[in-house]
C-alpha cells in the first residue's frame, strides 16, 4: 500500500467523479449512482488510511511530496496523523451519508448538485491532508466555492442573504490567516507546516499570528460571538449542505487550531488561552439560552452546534492552560482527545440531527416547530431515532455526544473548577433545549392534519439514519479505538506545547 | 539644428489636437476613430525621437508594434461601427447606453 | 536656422494644420483626406529623424490601408451628419480649454529637461547600418517573439472584422447537390395500402 | 470466585430482552415480547440470588474486574466493568426480584395498551441499566447507569406521549435530574483531580483512606482566602447528584409529575430502585463521605427537610398514586438521613425493605386504579374491600411495613434509622430527630387514610350499566372518564398476573426485616463495602443493645416511635374512617396551612417562574438583543455603511463612455502638473 499515493487519490478521486458526474449526468439516475459510486470508493479507498496506520508510531504517515510552486518554495505535500485519519474517515463516511441523502430531497441540477458535493468532499480531504500551508489555504479558501454554490442554488428563500453572509465571513478571518502564513513565510522562507512550527518567533510576532489564526479558525469552527453566519446558513441551505457544514465543515477550524495555533504559536496560545477559553463558556451558556428560544428547528441545531464546537476550543486551549501553568500533560492530552472525540461525535450527531430536520421538512416543507408535534404517532421509527439522537445531542452516556464533553469537563476541572462549572452546565441547558424540541415536534396529539398524512421512513431514509445510528452508538460505548488512533499524535502535540519558541 | 524638443513638442501639439477633437466630436463615432489614429500618431512621433536621441531601435520597434495595432484596431472599429449602424441607423455614440448601469 | 530646420516646421505646421482640419470640418470625407494629409506630413518629419522605414510604412499602412477603409465606410454608409454633430459647439469652448492646458503642461514638461539635449549622430550610422538593417536586426532577432504575437493579432484583428460584419441572409435559396444525389426513393414516394372500397364516402 | 460471564449474562440478558421486544416487537407479537423480556429478567433474577448466595454462604471473594476499557489516554483510563460485592449482590437481587414482579404484573396492567410491546422493551432496558449502575466498579459506568436510567424514566413518563402533562412531567423530570447531574459530573472530576487520578472505585477508596495522604485535612482555595476541604466539595457535588435521583429537596419536584407514567413503572423506577440509586450511591461512596463532616451535616439536613415535608403534602393529595409517591418522598429523606448520621447500612436496609412494600403500594393502587378503569382520586373510591380482596389485604400488610408497624419490615429499617439519628453528635442532628419522630405520625397519618379512602366506607362511585362498552375497546390512555366517579362495570378483583406480584411482594415486606436485621445492620454483612470511621459508627453503637430481632420487635411497643405511629393511625382511624366531615372542617380552618400544602409549598410555580420562564425570556434577549441586534447588528451595520458609501461614490461610475474618458485626461492633466511642479522643484 505503501506504494499508492493514497491521500492524493482520496482527494482526487471525488473531483475525477465530479467531473465525470458533470459530464455524464445528463439524466438524473446516472448522476446520482455515480455520485454514490465515487463516494463509495473513496470510502472504501479511505479503510487503508485508518487501517494501516501506525498509531503506535503515531507522526506524520502517508507522506507525498512534490514541487509545486518553485519560487515560493511550495509544494504539493500531504501527510496524515491520527487526527486527521480521524477527520478524513469522517469525511468520506458522511459524504456517502449525504449523497443517499439527497437522492431525492434535490430534483432540481442533480449532475451538478452531486458534483459540487464530491468536489467538497475532495476540498475536505484536502483540507486535513495538507502538511504545506499554501496547500491547505488553497483547498481552505476552495471549499467555499462548492459550498457557496450548494447553498446559493438548492438553498432556501433567504439564501442570497445567507451565501453572501456565509462567504464573507468566512473568507473575511481566511484574509487574516493568509496575511500570518505570507509573515511566516518571509521568516522562514518555505511553507512547510514542520518548518513554521519550529520557526522560532517572538513574543509580538507570536501575539499577531495567534490573532491572526484565531480570525480565520474562530469563524470556522464558529465561535461566540463570530457565530451568527451559521445559523442563516444552516436554515438556507439543502439538507445535505446543512450535514456537511455541520459535520464536517466546522471540524476544519477545530483541525486549524491543532495543526497552526497551537504548533506554530504556543507561547502565545498561553498567553491569550484566557480569551479563547472565556469565549467558548461564554458560547456555551450564551448560545445554550439562545437554542432554548428558537422557532426554527434548523436554527436550534445550529445553535446547538456553536454550543458543542465550544467544548472543542474549550478542549483545546484548557490543554495548554493544563501544560503550561499546571505541568499536567496527562490532563492535557485528556483535553486534546476530548476536544477531537468532541469534533468526530458532534460530525455524527449533527449531522444526524440535520438529516432527521430533514426527513421532516421533505414531508411538510416547514422548519417551523409549532408546525409539527405528534410525529411519534405516524413515524414510530423516526420518532425512536430521533429522541436517540437527541439523547445523544444532550450528552448522554452511551452515546458518543458523552465521550468528548466527559473529557473535556474531566481536563478543565484539574486546571480549574470553576470553568469545569460553567461548562458542565451543557448537561442542563442541553438538555433542556434538546428535549423541548423532542416535546414539541415528537410528542403529543397530531395537530397538523398535513402531519397525520406522514408516511415513516423510507429506505433511503432508513440508511441514513441507521448509519449515523451505529456510529453514533459505536464510539459512545467504545471510543477505545479512536482514542487510541489519535493518542501519540496527540501525545506528540503535547510534547511540542511544553517547548517555548520565543 | 533639430533638437528632441521639436519633435516632441510637435507630437504634444498633435496630442492636444486628438484630444479636443475628441472633446468637440463626441457624438460622431468616425472622427473619434480618427482621433484615436491621430494620438497613436502622436505618441509613435514620441517613439520616433527618442528612438533616435536615445541610439535605441526598441523605440521604433514600437512604433511598428503600435502601427500594427492601430491598424487592427481600426478594422475592428470600423467593422463595428458598420455592424452598429446596420441595427441602429446610427453613429451616435451617447444612445449606446445599454450597459449604464 | 538649418535647411532641415525650415523642413521640420513647413511639415509640422502641414500635418498640425490637417488635424486641425480633420477634428472641425462639418463633412467626414474631408475630415478623412485630411488626415491623409496629416499622415503623410507626419511621414516626412519622421523621415527627418532618419526613421526611414517607419516613414515608408506609415505612408502604406495608413495612406495606402487604413484611410481608404476609413473612406470607404464613410461614402458606403449614408450617415445623417448634422445629427452627429450637434453638441459641436457646446464643447468647444471645453475641448480648446482641456487641449490648451494640456498643450502648456506638455509644453513645459518638454522644456524642462530636453531643450538642452544634445544632438547626437545617426545610431544607425553609427553602426554602419542602413536604418532598415538596424531596424530590422533588432526586430527579428530581440523581438521576434513580440513580432509573431502582433502577426496573430493582425489575423485576428482581421478574423473579427470579418466575422463581425457578416451577415447571414434570410429568405436566399440555394442548391444542395449532396442531398439532390443522395435522394433515395422512399424520401419522395410513399405508398400506401388502402381498401379496395371506401367506407359509402362519395366525393362531391 | 465468582464467574465473570454469569455477570455478564445478568448484565445482557434483560437487555437483549429489551432489544428483542423494541425492535422486532411489531413482528413477534405481544406473548413473544413479554416472554423474551421476562425470560432474560427472570435469568438475571435467578442468577443474581446465585451470586448472593455465592458471597455470602458460598464463601466467594469480592469480585472487582475490569470487562474491557472504555479509553486510555495518558494517565486517564475508563473502563467498563464489575464490583461484586455484598452491597452490589443485594441491590442486584432487590432490582431483579422488584423488576420480575413488575414485568409479570404488567401483562395484566397493560393488556390494553397498543404499546404493550414498548412498555416491556423499556422496562427490560431499565433493568438493564440499574444493574450497570449497581454493578459498576468505577464512576465512568456509574455515570452510564445513572444517566441511562435517567433516559428510560424520561421514556416511561411520557410512555402516553400524548398527554400533555406527560410529555411535560418527562422532560421536567429529565431537566432536574440533569441538575443533580451537572454536579455529579463535577463530583467525579473532583474525585479524578483530587483522589489519586483515577475513576475506579478501589483505588480512589484506597487513596481516600491512606494516612499518609491525609484526605480529610486537604483544602484547597477555589476562592482566593477561603481555603474548602477537597472532601467537602468531591461530596457535596456528589450528593447533589443524588439530590437529583432521589428527589431530595429542593430537586424533589420531578417525582410526583413522574406518575403520569403508567403505574409498574412507577413502582418499579419510581418508587423501589432507580430513586434509591443516590442512597446506594452514597452507601457505596461511604469511603469519601466519611471523610467530610460538613457534607454529611448536608446530607442529613436535606434528608431531615425532604422528610418531613414531603410527608405533610401526602396528606392532603387526593390522587392515590400522589400519596404513594409523597410517601416515596419521605421515606427516601429517612434513607438519607440515615446516610447523613453515617449508618449507611441503616440507609441501605430501608432501601431495600421500602423497596418490597413501596413496590407492593404502587402495585396495589395500580390494581385499585385497572378495577376503578383508570380512575385515580381517591374520593370517588371507598369500599373496595369486598370486592378485591386480596388487594386490600397485601395493601394493609404494605402499608403497616411503611407505618412501622412492630415486627414488619419497616419497622426494623425505619426504627433503626430514627434510633441511629438519636445516638448521632453531628450538626443538625437534633433537628434530624424532630424531623423523623414527626414523619413517623405523619407517614401512620397519610398511609391509613389512603387505606381507609379507598378500600373502607361506602362506595363513592356510580356504575352506570347502561354505558357498557363506551370507551372500553379504545385503550389505556383514552380511559376518558365523562364525568369523575362514574364506571362502566363494577369493580372486580385484578387477574392473576396483578394480585400474584402483590403476595409475592407482600411476603419480603412482612418478613425480610425481621430475618435479615441482625446480619445487616448489626452484623458484618456489608464487611468492607461500607465503611464508617470509628468515631462514627453510631450503629455500632447501638448493636450493644441488639439482642435480635424478636426482641427488638417486643422491645420496639416500648418505644416512641410505635406511639407516636399509633396515634397517627388513631388519627386517621377517627377521622377518616368514622368522622370524614371532620376533615373538611380542618381544612377549613387551616386553610392557609392545607393551601401551602396542596400547592407543594409553591416550589413548582418558583421553578416554573424562575427557571422555566425565566430562561425562555433571557434566551429571547439575548436572542434578540445580543446575536440580532449586537452582533449581526454589528455586522450588517459595517455592511450597510459599504453600501451607503457605494451608492455615493457609484454616482461617478455614469456609464457614459466619455464621462470616463473626460476623467481620464483630467487625470492625465493632473499628473502632468503634478510631476511638472515635481521636476521644477527638483531641478532647483
Amino acid at each position: 500500500m505503501d506504494q499508492w499515493p493514497l491521500l492524493s487519490i482520496l482527494i482526487w478521486l471525488p473531483i475525477v467523479g465530479a467531473i465525470l458526474v458533470l459530464a455524464l449526468g445528463r439524466d438524473a439516475r446516472v448522476a446520482r449512482w455515480l455520485s454514490l459510486i465515487t463516494t463509495l470508493a473513496t470510502l472504501f479507498a479511505s479503510l487503508p488510511l485508518y487501517l494501516n496506520y501506525n498509531a503506535v508510531a503515531g507522526g506524520m504517515q502517508f507522506i507525498e511530496s512534490h514541487a509545486w510552486i518553485n519560487a515560493l518554495k511550495a509544494n504539493y505535500a500531504l501527510g496524515v496523523d491520527g487526527i486527521a485519519v480521524a477527520l478524513i474517515v469522517l469525511t468520506t463516511f458522511t459524504s456517502v451519508l449525504v449523497i443517499i441523502g439527497s437522492w431525492g430531497p434535490i430534483q432540481k441540477r442533480v449532475s451538478q448538485y452531486m458534483a459540487a458535493m464530491l468536489v467538497l468532499e475532495g476540498m475536505l480531504i484536502g483540507i486535513f491532508a495538507a502538511t504545506d500551508a499554501l496547500l491547505f489555504y488553497v483547498f481552505f479558501e476552495a471549499m467555499l466555492i462548492p459550498m457557496f454554490i450548494i447553498i446559493g442554488i438548492w438553498g432556501g428563500p433567504r439564501r442570497v442573504y445567507a451565501t453572501l453572509k456565509f462567504f464573507i465571513y468566512t473568507f473575511l478571518g481566511s484574509i487574516f490567516m493568509l496575511i500570518a502564513l505570507i509573515y511566516l513565510h518571509m521568516k522562514t522562507g518555505e511553507f512547510s507546516l514542520a518548518a513554521f512550527a519550529t520557526a522560532p518567533l517572538g513574543t509580538t510576532e507570536q501575539a499577531w499570528i495567534f490573532f491572526a489564526f484565531l480570525a480565520g479558525f474562530a469563524i470556522k469552527v464558529p465561535m461566540w460571538p463570530v457565530h451568527t453566519w451559521l445559523p442563516d446558513a444552516h436554515v438556507e441551505a439543502p439538507t445535505g449542505g446543512s450535514v456537511i457544514l455541520a459535520a464536517i465543515m466546522l471540524k476544519v477550524g477545530g483541525y486549524g487550531f491543532i495543526r497552526f495555533s497551537l504548533p506554530i504559536t504556543p507561547d502565545a496560545s498561553q498567553e491569550y488561552a484566557w480569551v479563547v477559553i472565556a469565549m467558548s463558556l461564554v458560547a456555551v451558556v450564551y448560545i445554550g439560552y439562545v437554542a432554548l428560544v428558537q422557532d426554527d428547528m434548523k436554527k436550534l441545531i445550529a445553535y446547538s452546534s456553536v454550543a458543542h464546537m465550544a467544548f472543542v476550543t474549550l478542549g483545546l486551549f484548557i490543554s495548554l492552560a493544563l501544560v503550561r501553568n499546571y505541568a499536567n500533560a496527562d490532563a492535557a492530552r485528556l483535553g486534546i482527545q476530548g476536544a477531537m472525540v468532541q469534533m468526530i461525535s458532534h460530525g455524527f450527531v449533527s449531522g444526524a440531527m440535520f438529516s432527521c430536520i430533514g426527513v421532516l421538512y421533505d414531508r411538510l416543507h416547514s422548519r417551523m416547530i409549532k408546525d409539527y408535534g405528534g410525529v411519534l404517532n405516524v413515524m414510530p421509527w423516526f420518532g425512536a431515532l430521533f429522541i436517540f439522537f437527541s439523547m445523544a445531542n444532550c450528552g448522554l452516556p452511551g452515546t458518543s455526544g458523552f465521550v468528548g464533553e466527559f473529557m473535556v469537563i474531566l481536563a478543565s476541572f484539574q486546571s480549574n473548577p470553576w470553568i469545569a462549572l460553567i461548562a458542565a452546565f451543557t448537561l442542563i441547558i442541553g438538555a433542556a433545549y434538546t428535549l423541548w424540541l423532542v416535546k414539541r415536534v415528537i410528542f403529543g396529539e397530531v395537530t397538523n392534519p398535513k402531519v397525520a398524512k406522514f408516511e415513516d421512513l423510507n429506505a433511503r431514509e432508513w440508511i441514513v439514519l441507521g448509519s449515523f445510528a451505529a456510529a453514533v452508538l459505536a464510539l459512545g460505548v467504545y471510543p477505545k479505538p479512536l482514542t487510541d488512533l489519535m493518542d501519540s499524535s496527540v501525545l506528540q502535540i503535547v510534547n511540542a506545547l511544553m517547548l517555548s519558541k520565543a | 539644428m533639430i533638437t528632441l524638443a521639436h519633435f516632441l513638442s510637435l507630437g504634444a501639439v498633435l496630442f492636444c489636437i486628438a484630444v479636443a477633437g475628441i472633446f468637440i466630436n463626441r457624438k460622431n463615432v468616425i472622427v473619434l476613430l480618427m482621433c484615436l489614429e491621430l494620438l497613436l500618431l502622436a505618441v509613435n512621433t514620441n517613439f520616433v525621437a527618442f528612438s533616435r536621441y536615445l541610439g535605441d531601435p526598441a523605440g521604433q520597434v514600437f512604433v511598428f508594434f503600435i502601427l500594427t495595432v492601430a491598424a487592427a484596431e481600426a478594422a475592428i472599429g470600423l467593422a463595428i461601427l458598420v455592424v452598429l449602424f446596420r441595427n441602429r441607423s446610427t453613429i451616435d455614440v451617447t444612445s449606446i447606453d445599454t450597459l449604464k448601469g | 536656422m538649418t535647411f532641415e530646420l525650415i523642413c521640420f516646421y513647413v511639415f509640422a505646421s502641414v500635418a498640425a494644420l490637417a488635424a486641425l482640419t480633420v477634428i472641425s470640418v462639418k463633412n467626414p470625407v474631408v475630415a478623412a483626406l485630411s488626415l491623409v494629409l496629416t499622415f503623410f506630413s507626419m511621414a516626412c518629419v519622421w523621415l527627418l529623424a532618419q526613421a526611414e522605414f517607419l516613414a515608408v510604412a506609415l505612408v502604406l499602412v495608413y495612406v495606402g490601408a487604413v484611410m481608404v477603409l476609413f473612406l470607404f465606410v464613410v461614402m458606403m454608409l449614408d450617415v445623417d451628419f448634422s445629427v452627429v454633430r450637434e453638441g459641436f459647439v457646446r464643447f468647444l469652448p471645453v475641448g480648446v480649454l482641456v487641449a490648451a492646458v494640456m498643450l502648456a503642461e506638455m509644453l513645459m514638461m518638454i522644456g524642462v529637461r530636453s531643450l538642452e539635449t544634445p544632438v547626437t549622430e545617426d545610431p544607425a550610422v553609427l553602426a554602419g547600418m542602413s536604418n532598415m538593417e538596424w531596424l530590422g536586426q533588432t526586430l527579428f532577432r530581440d523581438f521576434l517573439l513580440p513580432f509573431e504575437i502582433a502577426a496573430l493579432i493582425l489575423t485576428v484583428g482581421l478574423i473579427a472584422a470579418v466575422t463581425l460584419t457578416l451577415r447571414k441572409r434570410t429568405g436566399t435559396k440555394v442548391q444542395r447537390p449532396g442531398l439532390q444525389v443522395m435522394v433515395k426513393r422512399e424520401d419522395r414516394l410513399r405508398v400506401i395500402k388502402m381498401d379496395a372500397v371506401g367506407k359509402g364516402e362519395v366525393g362531391p | 470466585m465468582l464467574d465473570k460471564n454469569i455477570l455478564l449474562t445478568i448484565v445482557l440478558a434483560p437487555l437483549a430482552g429489551a432489544l428483542l421486544a423494541g425492535l422486532f416487537g411489531k413482528r413477534i407479537g405481544r406473548v413473544a415480547s413479554h416472554s423474551v423480556t421476562i425470560a432474560g429478567v427472570a435469568l438475571s433474577c435467578v442468577l443474581s440470588c446465585q451470586v448472593l448466595y455465592q458471597l455470602v454462604w458460598g464463601g466467594a471473594e469480592v469480585f472487582n474486574q475490569n470487562v474491557y476499557t472504555w479509553f486510555e489516554v495518558g494517565g486517564t483510563s475508563a473502563h467498563v466493568g464489575f464490583l461484586i460485592d455484598r452491597l452490589t449482590a443485594m441491590m442486584m437481587v432487590v432490582v431483579t426480584f422488584v423488576s420480575l414482579m413488575v414485568h409479570v404484573y404488567t401483562i395484566g396492567y397493560m393488556a390494553e395498551d397498543d404499546g404493550y410491546q414498548r412498555f416491556f422493551s423499556y422496562i427490560a432496558l431499565f433493568t438493564f441499566s440499574m444493574l450497570m449502575l449497581v454493578m459498576s466498579n468505577n464512576f465512568l459506568q456509574l455515570f452510564f447507569g445513572w444517566e441511562a436510567v435517567g433516559l428510560v424514566s424520561y421514556l416511561l413518563i411520557g410512555f402516553w406521549y400524548k398527554r400533555p402533562t406527560a410529555i411535560f412531567a418527562n422532560m421536567k423530570a429529565f431537566v432536574v435530574n440533569r441538575v443533580g447531574d451537572f454536579g455529579f459530573l463535577l463530583g467525579i472530576a473532583g474525585v479524578l483531580l483530587w483522589f489519586g487520578g483515577s475513576l475506579d472505585y478501589q483505588a480512589v477508596f484506597n487513596h481516600a483512606q491512606d494516612p499518609s495522604m491525609d484526605m480529610a485535612g486537604r483544602t484547597v482555595e477555589l476562592i482566593a482566602g477561603h481555603p474548602w476541604h477537597v472532601a467537602t466539595i468531591v461530596c457535596v457535588c456528589l450528593f447533589i447528584g443524588a439530590m437529583g435521583k432521589s428527589a431530595q429537596v429542593p430537586l424533589h419536584v420531578w417525582l410526583p409529575d413522574s406518575m403520569e407514567g403508567p403505574t409498574p413503572i412507577s413502582a418499579l423506577i419510581h418508587a423501589a430502585t432507580m430513586v434509591t440509586a443516590g442512597i446506594f450511591m452514597v452507601a457505596r461512596m461511604s469511603p469519601l463521605f466519611e471523610l467530610s463532616e460538613t457534607a454529611l451535616t448536608f446530607v442529613l439536613v436535606i434528608g431531615a427537610t425532604t422528610a418531613l415535608f414531603t410527608g405533610l403534602i401526602g396528606v392532603v393529595q387526593n390522587d392515590i398514586k400522589r400519596v404513594v409517591a409523597y410517601s416515596t418522598l419521605s421515606q427516601l429523606g429517612y434513607m438519607t438521613v440515615a446516610l447523613g448520621v453515617s449508618a449507611y447500612s441503616a440507609g441501605v436496609f430501608h432501601l431495600m425493605t421500602h423497596a418490597f412494600f413501596k413496590a407492593l403500594l404502587f402495585l396495589g393502587a395500580g390494581s385499585v386504579i385497572i378495577a376503578m378503569h383508570h380512575e385515580q382520586d381517591m374520593r370517588h373510591m371507598g369500599g373496595l374491600r369486598k370486592q378485591m380482596p386480596i388487594t386490600w389485604i397485601t395493601m394493609w400488610l404494605g402499608s403497616l411495613a411503611l407505618a412501622g408497624a412492630p415486627g414488619f419490615a419497616g419497622f426494623f429499617s425505619k426504627d433503626a434509622i430514627i434510633e441511629a439519628v438519636g445516638e448521632s453528635h453531628r450538626l443538625g442532628a437534633g433537628y434530624a430527630y424532630f424531623c423523623v419522630l414527626a414523619g413517623v405520625f405523619i407517614t401512620a397519618l397519610y398511609s391509613f387514610r389512603l387505606l381507609y379512602m379507598t378500600f373502607h366506607g361506602k362506595p363513592r362511585y356510580v356504575v352506570d350499566e347502561h354505558k357498557h362498552g363506551h370507551g372500553h375497546d379504545t385503550h389505556d390512555d383514552h380511559h376518558g372518564h365523562h364525568e369523575p366517579g362514574h364506571l362502566a362495570h363494577a369493580p372486580h378483583e385484578s387477574p392473576w398476573v396483578v394480585t400474584l406480584p402483590l403476595v409475592l411482594l407482600a411476603i419480603p415486606s412482612v418478613l425480610i426485616g425481621f430475618l435479615t436485621i441482625g446480619p445487616m445492620l448489626y452484623g458484618d454483612y456489608f464487611g468492607s463495602a461500607i465503611h464508617v470511621a470509628g468515631h462514627n459508627d453510631v450503629l455500632g453503637e447501638l448493636a450493644h443493645h441488639f439482642h435480635g430481632a424478636l426482641a427488638m420487635t417486643l422491645h420496639g411497643f416500648k418505644q416512641w416511635p410505635f406511639w407516636i405511629a399509633l396515634a397517627g393511625f388513631a388519627t386517621a382511624t377517627w377521622i377518616w374512617l368514622f368522622n370524614p366531615s371532620i376533615a373538611d372542617k380542618a381544612e377549613n380552618a387551616l386553610k392557609p396551612v392545607h393551601t401551602m400544602l396542596s400547592n407543594k409549598y409553591w416550589f413548582d410555580d418558583l421553578y416554573q417562574a424562575l427557571l422555566a420562564r425565566g430562561g425562555v425570556s433571557f434566551g429571547r434577549g439575548l436572542w434578540r438583543g445580543g446575536d440580532a441586534a449586537l452582533i449581526d447588528g454589528a455586522i450588517n451595520g459595517s455592511a450597510s455603511i459599504v453600501d451607503q458609501f457605494s451608492a455615493i461614490v457609484r454616482r461617478v461610475q455614469s456609464g457614459y463612455l466619455y464621462h470616463y474618458a473626460f476623467a481620464m485626461i483630467l487625470g492625465l492633466i493632473l499628473l502632468l502638473g503634478g510631476s511638472w511642479w515635481v521636476f521644477t522643484r527638483a531641478a532647483v
